[in-house]
């Protein structure tokens, strides 16, 4: 602000007082020194491979990667076992680009275009503070799209609340809604669906599951691969803060106790005007060919985006922490590493493009730095090693797949809910029916009026449907449908559902139901469908019961796609959904897309009104 | 010749690209201006889109007034050149003084998007002289801060001199004082419209094609201007 | 370093929509002794030498009010005013 | 009759898109001597009878700040400070 950007000359290249820096030598020279590793989520067993594989204690800054890297959210170890049943049940498919690990799926569409779509959740920051958080889920599966050379055309939001009465729900769902369409809104981009589900059980733990789609032409496609010793890795977007430093706060303070009021950790704040730049740079930077692999950073921030592209590429990369830009200049070392800033992205750059990828970003009024580069492996067979300096005294040294592809694995026990068969005997057919007109009057009203079906436009219409001008149906239809290409009338059609009821019954038919709805919504439309993603939200994986619905779900679903012939192309778990000993349902969200050659061929839900004729007919397909 | 009409994109421009389709749509060929580069290229008209210019913190428009291209657009405007702003676009012209008034927060507080019928007051203007006056139209209206005001003195006189373009109909989506939906300036040619003409150009994608009837009145108005 | 603040609100005769709602939610809470709420801006300016109330009011008249709808005030932050 | 003023700012840590919008605008009208602009809210509560500080902090505990993200001060406005 005010002050121009540091550039790298700027930095001071004196060595801070090392005094109260874990450095790697610290921490060689100190190997008995207690670390709070069981507050940071790590197993005492966890704990000790990351000495193994560092032949020492990890340092502060890396004792805070690794909690990072193999927690839940970052290593699915949990759900990993489970989750590879979607490729090995998956037909096959020439029409994937990308699949299960890239930041989203990518499917071919046609010769020129490829589209990509993801639904992730962001369940937990919306329920402490409901606009932030939904608005940074909309910006993070924004990014993931754009991470793939897409240009982002759409989001959808399936959503679930508790009881629609409820005191809290009038403090969640109104910021929820207000945050995804500010987000969205404020991005350009049209909203086309989704869904609002009310029940007590996520009263404690609303779900705010997001979908982006994106389009790209085939020959853009972007990866994450740090490749090419010698390339400059460039940090694009947002100064970084110390926002969402979650457990790794625990870090700050050598006796563990009470972090101080200061370093509690902070809640993310979106800026979607940042995210707009953002995206304009990066879709500019693609078109001149400028980047050599591009990463977004969400929840694991840098941590994840270094080794993630390091990983990929079996390179090393060697990072001069201090140049990271900073909203706080008191940051620390493990705080820089952890920050879930929003808004940025991890670029991997040719020397040679440098200057051109600077000048791009300053067009845009994006702030960029230079803050390492990507190294060879050291003796040549060894995949290279993440070097990181703080004011040139090294706080990381770590092979980088020991984060990203070493991380735990677990089967956990599973076992069926021990109420299920109570659950299952109380059958809806054992419910009175309405038998007189009267009562068939009066079940239809209430159920119309009833919050899950009531109409949506109340929230609807707080998002924009209409920009970019290539909306073809939203809401109230059961798909969105977007003209891809203005020339062919290539067109796609995306619904997602799901319901946590029937899940909650039978996990696996509930998982198989819901990509069913969401494959006849599209297929209503006169789309073909081609591929899904899924957003799991489930409770803790430690629970056997809950670990056993997830099984099932997985199963189902995997299952369900062979039948009939689509892919499962991404998706997201969400565990620990949770109250107490309470879960939630078991609630697998499914979205399909599906392709209409020529999008002016969509059939929408209305019985359209037939000039000329004086009625239609009715035919009900199916059972 | 075909007309050529600019669009400008402002850092967080959203409709943009909407605009220039219903500049191509209605026949004119549309011209990207960059909000950093005063150079208009040439156009005969200017179109500022909607979207969110600088994010639209502090209030709508307020930054975005400053950016180079708005001092040549204020020079051309104040001598003829036609300007329509839409949406973001009329916040920016009421904060660049173009227009009188100010848009303000809509009265319930939330951002609406929903399709709305416009009746249009003037077709005297550049941008409305293919509608017949008192002709109702539907396009899309969408957005957070399009509550119209400004003082009674001058809200009497845009009335008593026919500057209000458009006012809403069959309901009023964010509180506008006297429904008012669009204006224009003394001369005709500068327009503000709340509401968004470029998301009703297509049978496909819009409630109705009556949006067009202000891309095509520019491609009329420049016909018939003195050369 | 003390600071400009900036205050910024609608003038009088203009609806302050989110005042209203305020105001109308606190029967609800039980507090019925409120007359009026208005709710504005409150703008900190940092500068990088000597505060400068003049500058300060320069950027205020251009940029952070808009005159047709909104009055301001402008003055030193008390060094006690503690950053609220 | 003597208002109550509700400052709520941001917490220091958060990050504020308003006012770095506006501190990157300000080289464009030729200010350059700006460190940081921070944006928050100002609210003028009149109440009905004597303006009560108790009740002004519970409303702003409840209506007017989001602790998660907010800090807030209260005071009495002085009589001299002009509405703005
Ligand atoms: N959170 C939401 N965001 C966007 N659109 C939504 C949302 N919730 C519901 N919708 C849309 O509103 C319409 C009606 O929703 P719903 O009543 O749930 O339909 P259905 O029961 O047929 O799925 C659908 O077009 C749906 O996509």
């Amino acid at each position: 602000m005010g002050q121009p950007e540091p550039t790298l000359a700027d930095y001071p290249s004196a060595p801070v007082d090392p005094a109260g820096l874990d450095t790697v030598a610290q921490a060689t020279a100190t190997p008995g020194e207690l670390q709070p590793y069981t507050e940071l989520g790590l197993r005492d067993d966890e704990y000790d491979r990351i000495r193994q594989i560092l032949g020492r204690r990890p340092t502060q800054s890396e004792l805070a990667m690794y909690s990072i890297m193999w927690s839940e959210h970052c290593s699915y170890k949990s759900s990993k076992v489970h989750l590879r049943q979607f490729s090995e049940k998956a037909p096959p498919s020439d029409r994937m680009l990308a699949g299960i690990g890239e930041n989203a799926g990518v499917i071919q569409v046609s010769d020129k275009l490829a589209v990509t779509f993801k639904v992730e959740s962001h369940n937990h920051p919306s329920f402490v503070e409901p606009h932030q958080g939904a608005a940074t889920g909309v910006g993070g599966i924004v990014r993931d799209i754009l991470a793939m050379g897409a240009r982002p055309i759409a989001v959808m939001d399936p959503l679930r609340f508790g009881a629609a009465d409820h005191p809290d729900t009038a403090r969640v769902l109104p910021g929820v809604v207000a945050g995804i369409g500010t987000y969205g809104n404020s991005l350009g981009l049209p909203n086309i669906g989704g869904e609002v589900v009310f029940d007590p059980c996520y009263q404690g733990n609303p779900l705010v599951n997001a979908l982006s789609l994106g389009v790209l032409p085939v020959d853009r496609l972007q990866n994450k691969a740090a490749a090419g010793p010698g390339n400059v890795v460039v940090l694009l977007g947002a100064k970084t803060g110390r926002d969402g430093i979650g457990g790794v706060s625990v870090l700050a303070s050598a006796t563990f106790d009470d972090a101080s009021e200061q370093r509690r950790p902070s809640v993310q704040v979106g800026d979607p005007f940042m995210e707009k730049l953002l995206i304009e740079a990066c879709l500019e930077l693609y078109d001149a060919q400028l980047v050599v692999g591009i990463q977004d950073l969400g929840g694991a921030g840098l941590t994840c985006a270094l080794t993630e592209t390091a990983a990929a590429a079996g390179t090393g990369m060697r990072v001069w922490l201090e140049r990271v830009p900073l909203r706080e200049a008191s940051m620390e070392p493990h705080e820089i590493l952890a920050s879930e800033s929003q808004e940025r992205m991890l670029l991997i750059v040719a020397p040679d493009r440098l200057d051109a990828v600077l000048k791009t970003a300053e067009k845009w009024g994006v702030p960029a730095s230079a803050i390492g580069e990507v190294t060879g492996p050291e003796s040549g067979v060894e995949p290279g090693r993440l070097l990181i300096t703080w004011h040139g005294h090294p706080v990381v040294d770590v092979p980088p797949g020991s984060l990203v592809d070493d991380g735990p694995v677990y089967a956990r026990p599973m076992r069926e809910p021990a109420d299920l068969i109570l659950l299952q005997a109380d059958r809806a057919e054992t419910l009175a029916r309405p038998s007189t007109p009267e009562a068939l009057r009066e079940t239809v009203l209430r159920m119309i009026a009833s919050p899950n079906l009531c109409d949506k436009t109340w929230i609807t219409e707080q998002y924009d449907r209409y920009v970019l001008g290539n909306t073809v149906l939203a809401q109230p239809e059961d798909s969105g449908v977007i003209r891809i290409d203005e020339e062919t009338g290539l067109g796609v059609a995306i619904s997602v559902d799901g319901n946590g009821r029937y899940a909650r019954l039978d996990p696996y038919n509930g998982a198989k139901l819901a990509l069913a709805e969401a494959y006849r919504n599209v297929a209503v439309t006169g789309a073909r469908p081609v591929a899904v993603t899924d957003c799991l939200n489930f409770g803790s994986p430690e629970d056997p019961a809950v670990m056993w619905q997830f099984a099932e779900a997985v199963r189902g679903l995997a299952d369900g796609c062979a039948e009939l012939g689509i892919p499962v192309t991404g998706g997201n778990v969400s565990f620990y959904n949770q109250t107490g000993a309470a879960a939630i349902h078991p609630t697998p969200v499914v979205g399909v897309l599906g392709l209409l050659d020529d999008v002016t061929q969509r059939v929408p839900m209305g019985f359209a009104r037939t000039t000329g004729a004086d009625h239609d007919l009715i035919f009900l397909l199916g059972e | 010749m075909t007309a050529r009409i600019g669009v400008v994109t402002f850092p967080g421009s959203l409709d943009d690209r909407d605009a220039a389709r219903a500049v191509r749509l209605a026949g004119a060929e549309a011209v990207s201006l960059w909000h950093d580069d005063p150079d208009l290229r040439g156009v005969d008209g200017v179109v500022l889109p909607g979207g969110f210019s600088y994010g639209d913190y502090l209030r709508c428009g307020a930054i975005a007034r400053f950016a180079p291209v708005m001092e040549t657009i204020a020079a051309g405007a104040r001598a003829g050149l036609p300007v329509l702003g839409i949406c973001n676009g009329f916040q920016i012209l009421c904060e660049a003084h173009l227009l009188p008034g100010a848009l303000t927060r809509n009265q319930h507080l939330h951002f609406r998007n929903r399709d709305q019928w416009l009746r249009i007051e003037s077709a005297g203007t550049a941008w409305t002289n293919t509608f017949q006056p008192g002709q109702e139209i539907l396009i899309p209206v969408k957005n957070g801060e399009g509550c119209y005001v400004a003082d009674e003195r001058t809200l009497d006189e845009l009335e008593a001199t026919g500057r209000v373009v458009a006012r809403y109909v069959h309901g009023n989506p964010n509180g506008s004082q006297r429904d008012i939906a669009g204006i224009t300036n003394e001369a005709g040619n500068v327009v503000g419209l709340m509401p968004h003409p470029e998301h009703a150009v297509e049978a496909l994608t819009g409630p109705s094609l009556d949006g067009l009837g202000f891309f095509t009145s520019i491609l009329k108005h420049l016909a018939g201007a003195p050369a | 370093m003390p600071r400009v603040v900036v205050d910024v609100m609608l003038k009088p005769e203009i609806l302050d929509p989110q005042g209203q709602a305020v105001a109308n939610a606190l029967p609800r809470l039980g507090v019925t002794d409120v007359s009026s709420v208005r709710i504005g801006r409150r703008i900190e300016i940092e500068f990088s030498g000597q505060p400068d109330l003049d500058r300060a009011r320069e950027i205020a008249d251009k940029l952070l009010a808009n005159p047709v709808i909104e009055d301001y005030s402008i003055r030193l932050a008390d060094p006690e005013e503690s950053t609220p």
